[in-house]
């Protein structure tokens, strides 16, 4: 039905695999691993080459603003090199454990901090079908692993053994543990605007022009973006509230005692998570990945034939290579957008001394707590009464399955029937088929906003 | 919150968590040089502090009693290695004062330039390094690429650009080079649009204000108690400049010129107005903040930008003088001129404060005890009472604010 | 191919099944096990994590990221935090006395007894072999919301819905045991918030300004306080000697 | 003769060994124990008021090859100069305080002059300084022990007859 290469399952790429390139009609346990890998690196490439541009970025940037060059020479033009050679020289360099060092934790420290921001990037959708898993509470899945980066800096801290890392464990702990409060407030401003938490049906209803992002749909979601921003930076320890690694305070903080490989983990994963922390505000406030002006929309319309754009959702009555193209017009949005959100963090970097532990905590507990609550009270009400907003788009009636339509719309399906004991569907042969026609009302809801939502968008 | 005041040095917690002694140094990231702070902290409170010197002591005073003055001018600017020009002066007022050597008046304008000079260089790596210490890395570079300038004058004028030995007694080893003046100037007109930049960069920043408002702050009774001198002592309120109040030698040398205490007055609470509005319409000065407190670290910082103002109008009224006066540069004395048999001190302002040489002669060339009484190993001092029941990210804000530089105090 | 064919019947269902089972079994054994108080931590994230893993493979991924937020994230950030505080020296030793060890097998043992014995004993789950097929392909579609349990939460009688209308809306759902939860945890908090702040002396870092005044009053009633004079008047030698007996007859601090 | 020598003898009477005022910098000799009164006077008396100790410097009057010791027209002796000044009335004072080298005469018992850190805390680490370097003790010091040298450090490095240790901890002196 979507016809779209690489749709939401993976289990399609593997029956294209298996199909193709086994010639195994249904895919064994062999073709599900393969799949796994692939996907597994491709995120992970994200990551990878994410640092490896976020380095030179922030070489170059921090460059600018002091009013000096930053790396010219490695690697030709603009010193584009410059991240790889270090990283070279990471790996080349010796990576040793100190003496009374906690030797097993020490080691397995860096590699828990990079797989929960590496886990992170699972639900994050980079476009309508691209996405690694399509977990539908997404929101609530990214922040919850966000939290785990915090336990990788701690058991540094503590398995290096020197009092100053140990500091700086402590710091990041205080700090992070209470930045996901004002964070967790301000994420669920844009999810109860939304009404869903998936990440993927937030993105779809910020189509069309910009004033359709979230961000414009009352002062309160405004407000609530800069506090979303400020804590993000924080939670990601980054800037002005970077005391985990204080130089001039803990010499190096928490990653005082490593060196080599172990340390670029945790730069790979400070720069992993900076980045998923940005995708995820673009997301969430900045309309994802529709530009501002709606050329994916414009694109469809071109290509839609007539007859089918009645029936469903503009994308469906278009050749499959458009939506490929308009997919990848997506990803380039989101990923633009994320990047400015780094640079914004890079940029403010450079700019401010740091904050005390004290002014830290104050601010999380004076300042961005009682701000997010006032803001969240506010759009409530902003919502519930309807009140004049920027955003063309009427997102209460396409709530995803809100309670009067679920009352109206589950009358006659057995679908979401929760007495059936949970493996009832699976025995339910038809669901195998992964993309068959009896998708469940969810895929409906879905396709039904777009269709509502494009004849809305012009 | 009862606000009785017991004794503030006992602090009692409810739950007893482990004190820990932690080495702030001798290298560490924050510390000017290879300075040795042990702290006493409970959790993030430190409740002691103790410097340890003697790192870089290189018995320079031992030194001293086997070489003629003019040999021991090197030794002198590597002692406050940041303000080179101010120890070279020092040194060679306490010889000419106990020669009673009288210098040409080109020589003396000669002086003002470069220490002036000298102190605006001094300032602007104080201010960097301070942007360093609260964790900011810009400033510093802005504040390097105007010293840098600063030094390719100095290199033009003495030929190095740290070591200068440029001051000796008797006058200087040379004449400013033809073209030096004009060069001076150039740079001073393209130096004072900079100042606003590094106020909005520091001084306005309201990180930096809550990072340094109200910390550490020292009464005018302990500055003076501890010895404290200079933009430290000056911080605290206490009017008190040595280019004003200091001895007859080195106060002629400052005739003739405008220019002021920089102190906070304390009817007005205002410091004296450094004439900025002659530099540029647009470029006024940041008022203080609410928060600070007379003795803080803020007051002494902005101490320290206000007298980098002072120097810039003091020098373009010394290359005036400079130009207009009679007579040579001041030949250096000869390498192994005889001392009268007697004994000197003399104090100078340099750029961190009051330091003082000793000389002490038995009559032939070679001086009988050299002593250099430097402002730094006083102003450090009050650590440990400034630091008492602070947070540990403001152990570097303090130290960083009474501007130590370590080759001056170990000597 | 044959290797493909031949090892044809792996069902990773079931493999990481057992895996994350396995994980959070040993773990809970080695957190009882070691001596080392933060490797016990990094035991418990471990089979923490790992049944948090469960909950995602059985697809209520809500409930799987929420146990990921609470326990690991929050319970045992906290514990380390403790743990970091007060401990004496680096790793303390904690070895239980041997008669504790008997009572806990005991007490331990029995539970686990009733466990197995309530697991064998419902029918349904007895021929589990029946739905392994079904478990094999990844049911990737996102029919799994976190909808009902909203509306379970906020009152809505999910399990009764085509019953008539008076059953659903915003009847006795889960209302009111959520509204209980809730308020009892905010008074927990409060609680909490009220014990833990630090009953320092009134003179440890309070405000900054206030304890900066404090400094100064304390130092200033030790010297009366001297209005200095920015008076431009050069430093002489207190002892006029005949020297500059003549120029500074003026300003001699005579009495 | 200035009026504040005749204060400070009427005062103190034969404390006040020697007033020098026809040198470049005049100063008072005192002997050690009437020492820490005249400090307390002149940092105390408000006309007077030297509340800024400047700088503390133990000289050591010693020469170690004997032609020149015979010519020498002093005999060895340690003299501590204290340079004072105030603050308030912007005049400055030198006091010294002459000791012989060693305690009564035996080789490495050290000169004791009172301790003048209760009137100015700056004394408190030039006290330190002098000590370190020049082998001065100061009675009821606050915390008298070495403060540039290593606290292991044997003799004093700023005396005229001191000889560089051979080695160090395993580094080689000479």
């Amino acid at each position: 039905m979507r016809g779209s290469l690489v749709s939401t399952g993976a289990s399609t790429v593997t029956e294209f695999i298996s199909q193709n390139i086994f010639g195994l009609d249904d895919p064994n346990w062999f073709m599900y691993l393969l799949c796994g890998v692939i996907a597994a690196v491709l995120v992970l490439h994200v990551i990878a080459v994410g640092a490896l541009f976020f380095i030179w970025a922030e070489r170059k940037i921090a460059g600018r603003i002091q009013d000096r060059l930053g790396p010219t020479r490695v690697g030709g033009k603009f010193g584009w090199l410059q991240t790889l050679a270090d990283g070279v020289k990471l790996i080349a360099k010796e990576d040793f454990v100190p003496r009374d060092a906690d030797a097993p934790l020490f080691k397995i420290a860096p590699y828990i901090a990079f797989a929960a921001s590496f886990a992170a990037f699972l639900a994050l959708p980079f476009a309508d079908g691209a996405v690694a898993h399509q977990v539908n509470t997404a929101v609530f899945f990214v922040l919850a692993v966000l939290g785990l980066e915090v336990f990788g800096v701690i058991l540094a801290g503590y398995a290096s053994g020197s009092k100053w890392s140990l500091f700086g464990a402590m710091r990041e702990a205080a700090q992070v543990v209470s930045y996901e409060v004002p964070l967790g407030m301000c994420v669920v401003i844009p999810v109860f605007v939304a009404g869903t938490m998936n990440l993927t049906t937030i993105g779809e209803m910020q189509a069309g022009w910009f004033n359709n992002w979230l961000v414009f749909h009352d002062p309160f979601t405004f407000i609530a973006a800069i506090v979303y921003f400020t804590c993000a930076t924080a939670s990601v320890n980054r800037a002005p509230f970077d005391l985990a690694e204080a130089e001039s305070e803990l010499v190096a903080g928490f990653h005082t005692e490593y060196s080599g490989l172990r340390w670029s983990f945790f730069f790979m994963a400070e720069y992993g998570s900076m980045f998923l922390v940005s995708a995820l505000a673009s997301i969430l406030f900045f309309g994802g990945w529709h530009p501002p002006i709606p050329i994916d929309i414009w694109i469809l319309e071109a290509f839609a034939d007539p007859d089918l754009v009645a029936a469903g959702p503009l994308k469906d009555a278009v050749p499959s290579l458009v939506t490929f193209l308009v997919m990848l017009i997506g990803i380039a949005t989101l990923v633009a957008k994320s990047v400015i959100g780094v640079v914004v963090m890079m940029w403010v970097r450079w700019t401010f001394p740091r904050l005390r532990i004290d002014q830290v905590m104050a601010t999380c507990l004076k300042y961005c707590v009682p701000i997010a609550a006032v803001c969240f009270v506010g759009s409530m009400t902003w919502e519930t009464l309807d009140l004049p907003s920027m955003n063309t788009i009427n997102r209460y009636e396409v709530h995803e399955d809100w309670s009067e339509d679920l009352a109206v719309s589950t009358a006659g399906q057995d679908e979401v029937d929760p007495d059936l004991p949970e493996d009832k569907n699976y025995d339910d042969e038809s669901s195998d088929v992964m993309d068959g026609e009896e998708a469940p009302i969810e895929e409906d809801s879905v396709a039904v906003q777009n269709g509502l939502l494009l004849q809305e968008g012009e | 919150m009862s606000t009785k005041v017991d004794d503030p040095r006992v602090i009692e917690f409810d739950v007893r968590t482990d004190e820990m002694l932690i080495n702030m140094g001798p290298q560490h990231p924050s510390t000017h040089g290879v300075l040795r702070l042990i702290l006493r902290t409970d959790g993030e409170i430190v409740s002691e502090v103790e410097p340890h010197l003697g790192y870089l002591h290189r018995c320079a005073e031992k030194i001293g009693e086997n070489l003629t003055p003019r040999q021991w001018v090197p030794y002198t600017d590597r002692m406050d290695y940041l303000a080179g020009m101010n120890m070279n002066l020092g040194w060679a007022l306490v010889v000419e004062k106990l020669l009673e050597h009288d210098l040409p008046e080109k020589a003396r304008h000669l002086r003002v330039v470069i220490s002036e000079m000298g102190r605006i260089a001094s300032h602007l790596v104080g201010m960097g390094a301070y942007g360093l210490d609260l964790g900011t890395f810009s400033p510093f570079l802005y504040a390097f690429r105007e010293r840098e300038k600063i030094l390719d004058l100095f290199e033009k004028a003495c030929g190095a650009r740290l070591t200068y030995s440029y001051l000796t007694p008797g006058g200087a080893t040379g004449d400013l080079p033809p073209g030096w003046v004009d060069e001076c100037r150039d740079f001073l007109a393209q130096f004072k649009p900079c100042i606003p930049e590094f106020h909005e960069l520091l001084t306005n920043n309201q990180i930096f204000i809550s990072r340094t408002a109200g910390i550490g702050v020292m009464s005018a009774a302990t500055a003076i108690n501890y010895g404290c001198t200079g933009p430290v002592l000056r911080g605290s309120g206490v009017p008190y400049d040595l280019r004003f109040n200091g001895e007859e030698r080195y106060t002629e040398m400052y005739e003739g010129y405008q220019f002021d205490v920089i102190v906070q007055d304390p009817e007005t609470g205002k410091y004296p107005d450094p004439h900025l509005k002659e530099f540029g319409d647009d470029l006024d000065y940041p008022e203080i903040p609410k928060e600070a407190i007379l003795g803080d670290c803020w007051h002494r910082f902005y101490v320290r930008m206000l007298e980098v103002v002072q120097a810039i109008r003091l020098v373009e009224q010394a290359l005036d003088k400079y130009e207009s006066a009679s007579g040579d540069w001041g030949q250096p004395i000869k390498l192994t001129q005889k001392l009268p048999k007697g004994e000197a001190y003399l104090e100078t302002e340099a750029p961190r404060g009051q330091m003082g040489f000793y000389l002490v002669s038995t009559g032939d060339s070679i001086p009988w005890r050299v002593r250099a009484r430097s402002s730094c190993f006083c102003n450090l001092s009050v650590t440990s009472e400034l630091c008492r029941g602070t947070l540990l990210a403001d152990v570097p804000a303090i130290v960083g604010s009474l501007d130590v530089v370590m080759g001056e105090i170990d000597r | 191919m044959g290797i493909l064919a031949a090892v044809n019947s792996v069902y990773w269902h079931e493999f990481f099944f057992m895996l994350f089972a396995g994980i959070s079994v040993v773990f809970a054994v080695c957190v009882l096990l070691t001596q080392n108080i933060v490797r016990m931590a990094f035991y418990l994230v471990l089979s923490l994590g790992s049944t948090a893993g469960l909950f995602f493979l059985a697809g209520a991924e809500f409930v799987g990221a929420m146990q990921l937020m609470i326990y690991v994230g929050g319970t045992l950030v906290l514990l380390i935090f403790g743990v970091m505080l007060t401990a004496q020296q680096r790793y303390i030793k904690m070895n239980t006395h041997p008669t504790d060890w008997v009572l806990a097998t005991i007490v331990g043992g029995s539970l686990l007894v009733l466990l197995i014995g309530a697991a064998t004993g419902v029918d349904s789950w007895k021929d589990a072999s029946a739905s392994t097929k079904a478990l094999t392909t990844l049911d990737a579609d996102d029919a799994r919301t976190a909808t009902p349990l909203g509306l379970a939460l906020t009152g809505v009688r999910v399990d009764k819905l085509d019953s008539d209308s008076a059953l659903t809306n915003g009847q006795s759902g889960y209302l009111l045991p959520f509204i209980i939860v809730s308020v009892h945890l905010l008074v927990v908090l409060i609680g909490a918030a009220y014990m833990a702040r630090t009953k320092r002396s009134a003179t440890a870092p309070v405000g900054r300004a206030e304890r900066a005044r404090l400094n100064i009053m304390q130092m200033e009633h030790e010297t009366d306080d001297v209005v200095y004079s920015a008076s431009k008047q050069s430093s002489s030698s207190l002892l006029n000697s005949d020297q500059n007996q003549a120029e500074e007859s003026t300003d001699e601090a005579e009495e | 003769m200035s009026d504040l020598v005749s204060q400070l003898k009427e005062r103190f009477g034969d404390g006040i060994v020697d007033v020098n005022a026809e040198t470049i910098d005049d100063w008072i000799e005192v002997t050690p124990d009437v020492l820490l009164d005249v400090c307390e006077f002149l940092a105390g008396d408000s006309a007077i008021k030297l509340d800024m100790l400047n700088c503390i410097t133990a000289v050591d009057y010693l020469h170690t090859d004997p032609k020149k010791a015979a010519k020498a027209d002093f005999d060895p002796h340690m003299q501590v100069v204290y340079h004072l000044s105030s603050i308030e009335h912007k005049h400055t004072l030198v006091l010294k305080v002459k000791v012989d080298r060693w305690k009564n005469g035996e080789e490495g018992s050290l000169p004791e002059v009172p301790s003048v850190a209760g009137i100015w805390r700056t004394a408190d680490w030039h006290e330190r300084e002098v000590y370190d370097l020049s082998g001065v003790l100061f009675t009821d010091h606050p915390n008298m022990k070495r403060i540039l040298c290593p606290d292991d450090w044997v003799g004093y490095p700023l005396r005229k007859d001191y000889e560089m240790p051979l080695e160090y901890h395993g580094i080689r002196g000479r």
